[in-house]
């Protein structure tokens, strides 16, 4: 059976793709948030994942309001990344994993999750930058990858419990997998943020730290808000911390906390960044 | 015309549920096809023109013409959608955080780092 | 609150929409599948909906392989019939019940439903000609729509139990709309029919009067089978009764049979009718 | 490269799980591609040219210019979509049943009333 070697979250702001293009990776603005990947590095380099399940939220690239579905799961020989909308280049495309894809999807659908399945998918930054920063200075990521949208777009969106429960799925699936495969699983997004309206700005730091360490030891400790909750303490787009506890949902028995990182700010977000080992 | 569930208010906030979307569908799509880097250079040929093809209302077409993210919020803009046309002038995050909350860019940036000390 | 009147489940085969457009109703062959429906006329003309809920499945017009949604509610001012590939004159649009779907929609994710929301939507010969069987030759069709789609085309398909939980799912909502509405549900697809294979022609007669049978007061009963148990028992397409058994789920408390029709065969397929009253 | 989960074997019956999607994508993308007129006419004009630019395997093709229904279930085709290629000919469900099971049409027809008197 596949072995789940652990879980990483990370914030996943577009304008830091622009920093890696321009090599700013040392500058002032930047070195408190590039500082955070290099122990995370170790640690891949230590565990030497094949496969990473990517759980993100598209911004507007593969969905529109035509067909938003509350999870998705892709099912696709390759993913293309494609212009979102300011002319950034695009990345090289990535391989997908189509045995364990539709294991998952076959898993998923038995535990009552009622996905949109994806058998060709566009991914967007939120897909690409994670796996740049933890990959970096490579042609082509050397992962293979299955990606898992959850809505944070169209409210109302999945509650937290569901967003957990549907992790868990994502875990079952993954460890009945008849594989050798070792499976290193990936939130992506928040931390506290939020764009629009007169509010633009807010962060919210104390959330944020209580959230990063609860969601070590007490990941439950989050469903006790309610999606509005969650947009008053960390904004309409710290939502996406649904991602992150979808991601620790995956991860069987307990979890030890491999490195972490906070900083505020990268662009107009709380960035922070996690890696948690399965035992 | 919407719906009777009690709303949460959370100030200088809106959330993009039901209501906005319904309000909001032709600007969204408007602002999807901006992926499109021919469909960006369509709209910047004749804005207007773009808007009308797309049938936004007259306040919707107004919000994008002045190019105020206020009022697409008011219409119906999400701004996951909404950042695509920040784009296409250049906008960063900071120009349309400072734009909404009547800061300059300088000051919303400060407040910014200000969020990271407490 | 909004009140359900009533369920009704029907075939949905194409070659209907040809028998209403050549005005074959009382033609030998299509008399004993159009004989069914005037007690169903009459009934509908006493409890007078104002909306129907139309659950039925997809077959390659609105969703493609690319986004399979497994459970897919409309929330549109307006759906669109469309060319399904054999250049059929196209219907009148439909209208839509904005308030309702994102009622719907709302009620669904909070009791963990995945759905996906389309905020536009073409519907097929699936949605239509249920619609234009039950509300014959009217310029337009007269109630306000709510089109619901589940996925039984890409397998792995929802369980029968996952269908009939989202159909009660979808009764609570209904209840738990604040309006005056009458509200009718309709299921449509099946019964036993198979398209493909060397077993193309299956239909199981004992089966489906069964099914029909035991909708009315046993319905749970369905659920001891697997999905394959029902592509087995029913045939490849047969599944669509997955649809009316999603129908008889929205239906609170007992009901009555108002009238019942089976006839073999319409096309390949065994074609059923059922009405039931809501207590 | 397949699932490895035991399946469930049913006489002249192909379920269309993940397996047949992963085959059949290519051809099934064209199916749904006859859902416009158009495209229905370009095809007829050129049928190979048509399958080739859908990048359909040669086993695809061949099914699909010989318009043998089993052939194209082999090479990953799903009914709904199929139906759809059908169409073009005028190919009503009695033909593709006879065709499949080797049947007249009539003798098809005839099994098809038989299922309603047991
Ligand atoms: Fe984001
Ligand atoms: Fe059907």
């Amino acid at each position: 059976m596949a072995k789940i070697v652990g879980g990483i979250n990370v914030t996943h702001v577009p304008y830091i793709g622009r920093a890696i293009a321009n090599n700013l990776q040392q500058d002032e603005y930047w070195k408190p948030f590039f500082d955070g990947f290099p122990p995370i590095h170790d640690w891949l380099a230590k565990v030497k994942p094949d496969v990473a399940v990517v759980i993100y939220n598209d911004h507007g690239l593969n969905f529109f309001l035509d067909k938003m579905p509350t999870f998705s799961v892709g099912a696709a020989p390759e993913y293309q990344n494609a212009d979102e909308g300011w002319g950034i280049p695009t990345l090289p495309p990535y391989k997908g994993d189509l045995d364990l894809s539709w294991h998952m999807i076959e898993s998923l659908i038995e535990a009552e999750f009622d996905i949109t399945t994806c058998q060709e998918m566009l991914v967007d930054h939120a897909f690409t930058l994670p796996l740049e920063l933890l990959w970096p200075n490579q042609k082509q990521c050397p992962m293979r990858t299955v990606p898992v949208c959850v809505n944070t777009v169209q409210f109302p969106l999945p509650t937290a419990a569901r967003c957990f429960n549907f992790g868990r799925a994502i875990g079952k699936a993954i460890e009945s997998w008849e594989s050798d495969a070792r499976v290193v699983v990936i939130g992506t997004g928040g931390l506290s943020h939020q764009l629009d309206g007169q509010r633009a700005g807010f962060i919210n730091k104390e959330f944020d730290l209580m959230f990063m360490e609860k969601l070590v030891n007490d990941p439950l400790w989050v469903t006790r808000y309610s999606v509005p909750d969650l947009v008053e303490l960390t904004g309409t787009q710290g939502v996406e911390l649904l991602n992150w506890l979808t991601m620790r949902g995956t991860l069987p028995g307990d979890v030890s906390l491999i490195h972490s990182n906070y900083h505020i700010p990268i662009s107009n977000t709380a960035a922070g960044l996690m890696a948690m080992a399965a035992e | 015309m919407s719906t009777t569930r009690q709303k949460r208010v959370i100030p200088g906030t809106t959330i993009f549920d039901g209501d906005q979307a319904r309000k909001g569908y032709a600007l969204n799509k408007m602002c999807f096809s901006f992926n499109s880097a021919d469909n960006r250079a369509e709209f910047l040929k004749d804005k207007e023109g773009y808007c009308a093809k797309f049938h936004l209302t007259p306040e919707q077409t107004e919000a994008v013409l002045s190019l105020n993210v206020l009022k697409m919020i008011a219409a119906g803009g999400n701004a996951y959608f909404l950042a695509k046309l920040g784009g296409i002038f250049g906008l960063d995050m900071q120009d349309i955080g400072a734009q909404q909350t009547g800061m300059t860019k300088e000051a919303f940036k400060a407040k910014l780092v200000e969020a990271g000390k407490n």
